[in-house]
């Protein structure tokens, strides 16, 4: 569905945190990328996302490329972008909150209304609260906003970073919950993730990245079998060899 | 001396340059009437007030918006010492140039540790705390009425008036160059381009800040005290905002974080205009729009512009000075913050 | 030259808002070895950097500098004892050339030195580190790698060098550069007898530069020694597993 | 003097006069911290939008309208303005994004300053250094004892009805909600698929035609001549770093707070310093809130 290809990016000339980078969320599954930080996952869903351009390659939508597109014109073919950061606005209430997430739904009022309440039978809780203004949620429920937030406008791809960052383990394996269930509401999921142990729980093809590079490709059920293997050699390298050679 | 001859070394036909330019100002007044030396002499005020505040608010990054207030409080406090204390007018002149940096090491303790718009609010509301004060306590200062000095000289004659303004400001380019040479130069430079990299190279960058701030603000104290007894009747207008925007048009027309910038924009706003006869209005009218478009196009300015063009012609690979470092631009969408 | 470690951090906490980035760390580190310094995203490496150069004040704790207490010390008076630090994002005087770049840590408040003296070592290490070429170029026309390099280059300026921080100098940063930045790091090391703190995700320079590693997970110091020995404990695997917490 | 207070006559005349000033004080300092939210720059040419904006009202009212239609004039007036801040704002301020932060914040600076002296004599050119005033929007009034002056008064309604519409939008519409999502997080705003740039524009249209209605209300008032817009710039610099640079209650609040003190203040100690109290609050909230205004504290740099 998406595709990146050959994508080199940096945040300026000479520093190019990928350095050609090429893989593919398939349609209606879960794609992880896994690796460590400073691998460049977060700068490459920036660029997915049209917040950053690519320095070489291209992004394909479909096999379409839409280097050109903007961020707004990516999102509004269905494209969804998760920040690892907070992406809602904190002094507008949760009901404003979703309201903005379904800007693009701005001029249809009816269906606006009926997306919002479906996210709201999503996440019950936040229905609970509407009126609370965001700054006044707590860490896990912020987390439920910004998803629930990218949910209303309806996406057909979603790019997630690192979604279990700084969260209690309830939370994060709620959120892993409704990640699983996304594929099966037609969403397709390009999810980064530092927690490898759920990524690859739940994903149907992983991408390990380092060092601007893809290392290794393989489907998610390899990777929990050979998981120590690879960290250990993430860690360690390939040979064993003695330090200070 | 050692460095005016390095620089003859390094660069010799900038020094040289800069060398005739200097002779064919002092020897300007030779083709001018009197009025026009006069025009010429407050072009040398705005210079003064150019260099000071470029030393601050270009070399540092200390965007002030008070060095017109600190000009005025050197005329004020020059007139005082002179009228009150009696002291001839070239002590009132030290005391005028004195009070400023008092004034001035005080407001720097205090908006120093300001960034950016804060500082630059922080020392509007301080020039404009003095004009209104100056204004509103005439039993003193004669208010709007205006408050009579004593001149420098028993003479009307503008020419050795203008001598002195001239002596003035290429000792002040001499201070800007001498300066940018030393280490307090690298230390100011350092702290304007990245003051978490210049901590981490070991300067105490409140404390240099605050002894530019002093520097800069002395310098404009002198320029306001020789101002006075050179005009003979002092306002609160001249810490009006507008003055102020003099200066940063100046300036920036010159060349902003450039040695000779507010030598060539002061004296290129003051003499042109007035060679040219347009009115007040469209003198500010032109330059703003220029100074808009030397920012919107150019952001050197005329004395970056002519140092590119040296380099080109001796065939280096030119510089890019700049009023900032450009990041790299990104066509699709604005950034949402770099991390 | 006085015995024992160069560096001693015993129970350094720094805490913001509520959240704790670096959690009662004791370590300590000899003079003259370089020392890596691995850990998952926000594991709270940056942040001791940052304590230890003094950029952050230490809540609790005490970071001790063969005899001199650092805790409240002001950072610029760090590079007066001997810490020198690079920064994660490329960072130069960018309006500077580079030999003014490198002559800034002379013009730091406490050198005696002339600039003029300097010059000529400026020259050397420009050429040394294969800038020299741009001598006279403004800082900012430097690509993202090379300022790196500069950075590098800027430490050999300074006087005295005892310890040496550096975060994540690798980062995106092409081959031929890499190497050039591992070679300075191995000269202020032999030359200057400075100890080094690396931190870095790139397993490949570490093995290739560092003796001994230390390991970070949320904010706490887990693990130090050889790497081979500390990348096989399970509590440093489990660390790059990412469990959420 | 104080005792005098104990006259309820004063007390409420005093009261009166402030309220009627605050609203017109919001006024001028919403569109400031509006622009300020949004793009993070300070608009120094802010007053020069309030006086292309008493200038239209002006020759609307004396040679198109009439006396009677000032209140159809007011939108007239403040429609050109956001045009031409439309303008402003796509021309000279959007290139800002292409420098980093601090740099952002000098081009600006020097862009719009240069911009309000250009404005200014531009001004003097075109219609001369004269002061004009339009006739009396309202004829002044004795209420309860009080004697109201029938401008200010029109003035004081009119902001008010402005400033609720503007709350109404903002607050109630989509596009207004967009604006405050934006001014609180523009990553959040851009992956909910809003255009940045439009917002910019349009937001800073918006503070630029809030400016010109306080140039409008008030020229009958504080006349219409070239620099009668600094005045307002002072004011509302005053008022929005009283309030916090970007807050829309702060900014109202403290357009309250400040003409209230001007009012009492003007009366007990003197109206030569009324003028001055706005610099002292200012230089006191930038002394004793630094860490307010800084965000994250670093340390001692």
């Amino acid at each position: 569905m998406l595709e990146a290809r050959d994508l080199a990016v940096g945040y300026r000339e000479g520093i190019d945190i990928l350095q050609g980078i090429s893989l593919e969320a398939a349609p209606g599954a879960i794609t992880a990328i896994i690796g460590p930080n400073g691998a460049g996952k977060s700068t490459l869903l920036r660029c997915l996302f049209g917040l950053l351009p690519p320095r070489r390659g291209d992004v394909l939508l479909e096999g379409r490329s839409i280097d050109d597109w903007s961020t707004d014109r990516r999102k509004a073919a269905g494209i969804a972008y998760l920040p690892q950061h907070n992406s809602t606005f904190p002094h507008l209430t949760i009901e404003e909150n979703l309201k903005l997430g379904g800007w693009l739904l701005r001029d249809d009022r009816a269906k606006l209304r009926e997306r919002m309440e479906y996210v709201y039978g999503l996440f019950p809780i936040l229905a609970e609260r509407r009126r609370a203004r965001a700054t006044d949620l707590s860490g896990g429920q912020l987390r439920m906003l910004s998803v629930a937030k990218e949910l209303v406008t309806p996406p057909r791809l979603l790019l997630v970073d690192e979604p279990s960052v700084g969260m209690a383990p309830i939370v994060a394996s709620e959120l892993y919950d409704l990640l699983v269930r996304l594929p099966g509401w037609g969403i397709t999921v390009l999810l980064v993730d530092q927690n490898i142990t759920d990524a690859i729980r739940i994903a149907e093809r992983v991408y390990l990245i380092g060092e601007g590079r893809v290392q290794r490709t393989e489907s998610g059920a390899w990777f929990q079998d050979h998981l120590e293997e690879v960290i250990r050699e993430m860690l360690q390298g390939p040979v064993p060899e003695s330090p200070r050679a | 001396m050692g460095e005016l001859l390095r620089s003859l070394r390094d660069q010799p036909l900038r020094t040289g340059l800069g060398a005739a330019v200097v002779v064919l100002l002092a020897l300007l007044p030779l083709g001018l009437n009197g009025y026009q030396t006069q025009v010429v002499m407050l072009g040398y005020f705005w210079v003064i007030l150019g260099i000071s505040w470029n030393l601050l608010a270009g070399y540092t990054g200390q965007f002030s918006l008070a060095q017109h207030a600190f000009a005025t409080i050197g005329s004020y406090a020059s007139a005082a010492a002179v009228l009150a204390l009696g002291l001839p007018v070239p002590g009132g002149i030290v005391v005028g140039a004195l009070t400023a940096a008092v004034l001035g090491y005080g407001l720097g303790w205090v908006t120093l540790r300001l960034r950016g718009i804060y500082f630059a609010i922080g020392t509007w509301a301080f020039a404009e705390s003095v004009r209104i004060l100056l204004s509103v306590n005439y039993h003193i200062t004669r208010g709007d009425a205006g408050l009579p000095v004593p001149f420098l000289f028993a003479t009307p004659d503008p020419f050795p008036y203008y001598y002195v303004f001239f002596a003035v400001s290429m000792l002040a380019l001499g201070l800007n160059a001498v300066v940018l040479r030393t280490k307090l130069g690298y230390r100011m430079r350092a702290i304007r381009d990245d003051q978490e990299l210049a901590v981490a190279s070991g300067v105490d960058v409140v404390k240099w800040k605050r002894v530019v701030f002093v520097i800069s603000t002395a310098l404009a104290g002198l320029g306001g005290g020789l101002y006075g007894h050179a005009i003979g009747l002092l306002s609160p207008n001249q810490a009006q905002f507008s003055q102020m925007a003099f200066v940063i048009i100046a300036v920036v027309l010159g060349g902003f974080r450039t040695l000779w910038g507010p030598v060539v924009g002061a004296l290129l706003a003051q003499g042109l205009a007035e060679a040219l006869r347009i009115s007040q209005e469209w003198r500010f009218v032109v330059f703003a729009a220029l100074v808009i478009l030397v920012v919107r196009v150019y952001p050197p300015g005329i004395m970056g512009g002519l140092a590119m063009l040296a380099e080109r012609l001796r065939g280096r690979p030119p510089r890019s000075p700049s009023v900032g470092t450009p990041v790299a631009e990104t066509p699709i969408a604005e950034r949402g913050g770099v991390p | 030259m006085h015995e024992g470690p160069l560096l001693r951090l015993d129970r350094v906490t720094k805490r913001f808002g509520g959240a704790v980035a670096v959690d009662g760390v004791t370590a300590s580190f000899d003079p003259g070895v370089i020392y890596g310094l691995i850990g998952p995203n926000g594991s709270g490496k940056t942040t001791l950097i940052n304590l230890i150069s003094g950029l952050y004040e230490v809540d609790a704790g005490t970071i001790v500098l063969g005899e001199h207490h650092l805790e409240k010390r002001l950072a610029h008076q760090m590079a007066a004892l001997g810490i020198v630090r690079t920064f994660q994002m490329p960072k130069a005087f960018g309006s500077m050339t580079l030999v003014e770049n490198l002559l800034l840590p002379v013009a730091g408040d406490h050198r005696r030195e002339s600039l003029s003296n300097q010059r000529g070592r400026a020259g050397e290490v420009l050429q040394h580190t294969g800038l020299d070429h741009l001598a006279d170029a403004p800082a900012a026309s430097l690509s993202g790698g090379q300022t790196m390099l500069l950075q590098l280059a800027r430490a050999l300026m300074h006087e005295p060098v005892r310890l040496l921080l550096l975060d994540e100098p690798f980062a995106g940063v092409a081959p031929a550069i890499k190497e050039r930045m591992m070679a300075t790091i191995r000269r202020i090391n032999q030359e200057r007898g400075a100890a080094v703190l690396l931190v870095s995700h790139e397993m490949t320079t570490i093995r290739a530069l560092c003796e001994r590693i230390g390991v970070m997970n949320t904010g706490r110091w887990i693990a130090e020694g050889p790497l081979a020995e500390v990348a096989a404990r399970p509590e440093v695997i489990e660390a790059y597993l990412g469990k959420p917490i | 003097m104080l005792d005098a207070l104990s006259n309820p006559q004063i007390l409420a005349q005093l009261t009166v006069v402030g309220l009627m000033l605050g609203a017109l004080y919001a006024l001028m300092a919403i569109g400031i911290t509006f622009i300020a939210s949004i793009m993070k720059l300070i608009n120094w040419s802010m007053g020069e939008f309030y006086m292309i904006g008493s200038y239209v009202q002006y020759y609307l009212i004396v040679l198109l309208l009439g006396p009677g239609l000032w209140y159809l004039a007011l939108p007239v007036s403040m429609l050109t303005v956001f045009a031409f801040g439309l303008v402003v704002q796509r021309g000279l301020l959007a290139p800002m994004f292409k420098y980093d932060e601090a740099r952002r914040f000098e081009y600006a600076t020097i862009v719009t300053i240069a911009l309000s002296v250009l404005l200014q004599n531009a001004a003097i050119i075109l219609a001369g250094p004269y002061q004009w005033s339009p006739q009396e929007y309202l004829p002044t009034r004795a209420f309860a004892g009080l004697s109201l002056n029938g401008s200010r008064l029109a003035g004081a309604i009119g902001a008010a009805v402005i400033l609720a519409l503007f709350y109404l939008f903002i607050r109630h519409t989509m596009v207004g909600l967009s604006f405050l999502g934006t001014a609180q997080n523009r990553l959040g705003a851009q992956t909910a698929g809003i255009r940045l740039g439009r917002v910019d524009m349009v937001a800073f249209g918006i503070g630029a035609a809030l400016a010109a209605a306080a140039g409008a209300l008030l020229a009958p008032v504080f006349l219409v001549y070239p620099t009668n817009g600094i005045t307002s710039t002072v004011k509302g610099f005053e008022i929005i770093i009283i309030g916090g640079l970007g807050s829309l209650p702060g900014a109202v609040v403290a357009a309250f707070g400040l003409a209230l003190v001007e009012s009492f203040g003007s009366f007990l100690i003197s109206p030569a310093y009324q003028d001055l109290y706005g610099f002292v609050f200012l230089i006191a909230f930038l002394l004793f809130r630094p860490q307010g205004l800084f965000g994250e504290r670093e340390r001692r740099v």
